[in-house]
């Protein structure tokens, strides 16, 4: 290894021949950091596509209601009351009091109406909704328990549909974002090993004029570091911008659907993006390295 | 220095490149390899850096048994020895003053004793004028004379020089082996494989002969060569 | 060009050339051949999933209904015939007559049926399922232009709901097989400049013996066909043990997801990995051999 | 046969390597080229089979000048002319015999017809025994004797040897240095750089000497060398 008093100058040293091989492979240079913002923006896409049905689907899940019926004789801001101190509860409820209830039920049946005008046998209701569709259940219980709710109804089996479907989505997701992050890995530390194989002969000269392993290695693997900083930062880049300008024009195409409009989920992304570039960039090198360096008789 | 103990090389194809060699050169000296193509010169070289390994027998160098040594030993084998090798063997992506310095860099040397090493090695060859250029931009003897200068730019206990002169005209040929002896006199032991039939005779150094493998002649451990 | 006499030596001569650089560069092979399995096999995953949740949510959207009220007196399995005509209409229809109505309407409430008993109020009802989720607009019109169909109800917002989550899952999907496509080629295209470029010094020397442009390109083109036919070969196989094995599994874990079991997906899939596969491998080879061969001076 | 009008050759490095060229070589001559190292005998070589191409000047080469060759017609050209390279340039993928027969192949020639010839040239150069062999698996000079056998194999009318005996011990130089005579006597034309001036004294063919890359001695359409 490296004496101590010898350690400035090899990291200067190594700077310097990882920037001279980049600089002087530049057709070498942009295949491969091509290769790397393509795989890690494809991967980084993904990801915020993913992140975005997500917020998606829970804001859609919160349109779906569920319906307190109240006892007859009860207050129903005070209940409502209640209701709001519920976790997972939606923020403002409807509040249908008996008149309003009769007016809906009766509207398509004149009939009806006249028979019960005098006697109403409809309750007062309140509309809750959730902000996570999961919860549907457990705040209709928690609801359930109140005093004075006489009933609570909701669309269980839709409410189950759109669970399952969100619950599809996101399986789906999570396992396309793990086909595509070993598709990355393993696209880039081959696409690096095939880099480093067109400098074999140069990593066995080195080697016969007597460049320990380390020697050698290092600046591959500041290299690897280099091309995987920048491409991750590239890809932040385009992500930030499909986000401001392509994404921005759907958002105003598409206004029925509930987009998200948020940089939070790029700013992981993006911190994602970096150690995998990072980590796979010097991984691609190392590997590729020590296959020749491992020629060594 | 060095000392062949029976050294055989068989290569994976099955040929027989060197049988039973035993030779011994001493510290300081200055010994010429002749031989027909094909001999095993280039191989019983290349066996003195590790870049091949015997496939029988015992090898010392620098009273190793170089044989034995661990992978990580080899680099410190192969700092204290200058290879000129026969395909000149030039760093591609280097120009050539890099190609020079990258074996001082390898020792850690400061660049201020680096340039003066550098530049002094590269007037000695000839080849100053071309140091900032790369080698595919260089003639074959110029790249030639670039493989000597970073041969003997570290002033190694060793130097093997295996056909130095093969790519030079007889007058820049002479300034090399001229050269080559100087750094001999200093205490650097050199082995010089060649075909040039007239500096070895005209230079009277000891002269060991190869032929298919095997030492045929050797003038000895004096300083004549051999008769023709 | 080759003379017509020399045309048959010419093929057998590419074909040796290029079984032989593949054989004699094992490692390059390899890594090139890998890629392409891992880009196009990633691609192919990433289709079939997508005919996965389209057909699955085809299969949940059948689950929402239509309620068709009939007139008093109309014959329930008259109006049902007519419905079943209307395409898009799934079988079979859920048919409540009137008792059924009053009993559904009045359980929970029995001071209701007990006013109620004398004077049914409640019409007879037809519920209809469609098949895809977007018909259910236009099959509600075709029903309430029924003779004797009182009135047509169903959750049309719910319905809208449905039909935005699964037109954002298929545009998504679009743009992610769109992305995906274009990586897949570019990486592939990449990579075999980056194999090619590991040859140059031979297209050089072949160059420089007078080997004419085509002499040289053809086997490099026929070995980005090898290439491409392995990899998109290999990757079919890839996505049929995935639907055969881990995905089979999957279904029964999940069984409460309508998950689609047909391999007929797979089929048009690997039909289009054959063919980006052999396009990109020679399309590869072609750009990256030319790059070379138009230096010459 | 070869006419240089005038022909300067400046490196895009800035290095001029060729100045005013005006040399004629007859058909079926034997020319050896002469000149210290870096003196332009490769370039002046290159540049008669587009290489290079040359910045000043024309070339005529088979009555054709080259340098207004489009590129389609470029590979003609290499196909009439055999090149021994300085540095061999054999293809690392293929045997001895694969690279020799390569020549054969581009030229649409039946396989039987190319084991003859291959065959053939193999044993004349004395290399066939390391057929099956890979080039990184030869000698130095093994490898330059299959340079030389891929030059003669489809018996071209122009014939370029670079320096192609810089590897070759003394005797297997005579070898090569008496086929390449026999060829030039069956009508091809012969132009070899050489180093080797007792080869050059002894051959007695036209010399052609370079220095800093004008011609300073010709021994003219004759058939002598240029005195010592
Ligand atoms: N890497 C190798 N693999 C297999 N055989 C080899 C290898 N290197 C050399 N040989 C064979 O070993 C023998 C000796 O080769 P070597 O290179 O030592 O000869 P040499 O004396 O240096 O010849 P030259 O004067 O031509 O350079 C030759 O027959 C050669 O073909
Ligand atoms: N590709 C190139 N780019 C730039 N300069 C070059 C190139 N090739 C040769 N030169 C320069 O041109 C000059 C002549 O080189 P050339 O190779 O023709 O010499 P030579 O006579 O063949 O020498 P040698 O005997 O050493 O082979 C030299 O100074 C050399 O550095
Ligand atoms: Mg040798
Ligand atoms: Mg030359």
């Amino acid at each position: 290894m490296a004496s101590e008093t010898h350690l400035p100058r090899q990291m200067l040293y190594t700077l310097q021949q990882s920037s001279q091989n980049i600089l002087r492979s530049p057709l070498m240079s942009l295949i491969v950091v091509s290769t790397m913002l393509i795989a890690l923006s494809t991967l980084g896409f993904l990801l915020l596509v993913m992140s975005d049905l997500n917020h998606m689907s829970d804001e859609m899940a919160t349109q779906l209601k569920i319906v307190v019926f109240l006892d007859d004789q009860q207050d129903i801001d005070k209940i409502a009351g209640d209701i709001e101190a519920i976790s997972g509860v939606k923020q403002p409820l409807v509040k249908v009091d008996r008149e309003q209830a009769l007016e809906m039920m009766t509207q398509d049946l004149p009939d009806l109406k006249e028979i019960l005008e005098t006697d109403n046998p409809f309750p007062a209701s309140i509309e809750v909704a959730v902000t996570s569709i999961e919860l549907m259940d457990d705040v209709g219980e928690s609801i359930r328990g109140l005093v004075g709710v006489e009933d609570v109804q909701f669309n269980q089996e839709l409410s189950y549909q759109l669970e399952k479907v969100q619950n599809s989505v996101q399986l789906v997701g999570a396992i396309l974002a793990a086909v595509l992050i070993l598709a990355t890995l393993a696209i880039v530390v081959n696409t690096i090993q095939l880099a480093v194989h067109y400098r074999h002969t140069e990593i066995e000269i080195m080697r016969l004029v007597g460049a320990p392993h380390w020697f050698i290695r290092l600046p591959f693997i500041l290299e690897g570091l280099i091309f995987g900083l920048v491409s991750s930062v590239l890809a932040a880049v385009l992500l930030l911008f499909w986000r401001v300008v392509p994404y921005a024009q759907l958002r105003q195409w598409l206004g029925f659907l509930p987009l998200s409009d948020s940089l939070m989920p790029i700013l992981w992304i993006s911190g994602l993006l970096l150690v995998a570039g990072l980590g796979v960039g010097s991984l691609g090198s190392l590997l590729a390295v020590r296959r020749y360096l491992r020629l060594e008789v | 220095m060095i000392r062949f103990e029976n050294v055989s090389k068989v290569y994976p194809s099955g040929v027989q490149a060197l049988k039973h060699i035993n030779l011994e050169i001493q510290p300081g000296s200055f010994t010429f390899l002749v031989g027909p193509t094909g001999s095993g010169k280039s191989t019983l070289i290349k066996l003195l850096f590790r870049e091949e390994l015997a496939t029988e027998g015992n090898l010392w160098v620098f009273d190793k048994n170089i044989e034995l040594l661990s992978p990580s030993e080899v680099p410190r084998l192969r700092q204290q020895t200058g290879v000129v090798f026969q395909d000149f063997k030039l760093l591609p992506q280097k120009t050539v003053w890099e190609n020079v310095a990258f074996v001082l860099d390898i020792l850690g040397i400061p660049k201020a004793e680096q340039k003066k090493r550098v530049q002094g090695v590269l007037e000695l060859t000839g080849i100053l004028h071309a140091k900032d250029f790369y080698p595919r931009q260089l003639s074959g003897g110029e790249q030639q004379r670039v493989s000597v200068a970073r041969a003997i730019v570290n002033k190694p206990p060793l130097l093997l020089a295996d056909e130095p002169t093969g790519n030079l005209d007889p007058d820049t040929t002479w300034g090399i082996m001229k050269l080559l002896a100087k750094i001999c006199k200093t205490g650097t032991t050199v082995l010089v494989s060649t075909h040039n039939h007239s500096v070895v005779e005209r230079m009277k150094h000891r002269t060991v002969k190869l032929d298919t493998g095997s030492i045929v002649a050797d003038s000895g451990q004096g300083v004549r060569t051999l008769g023709k």
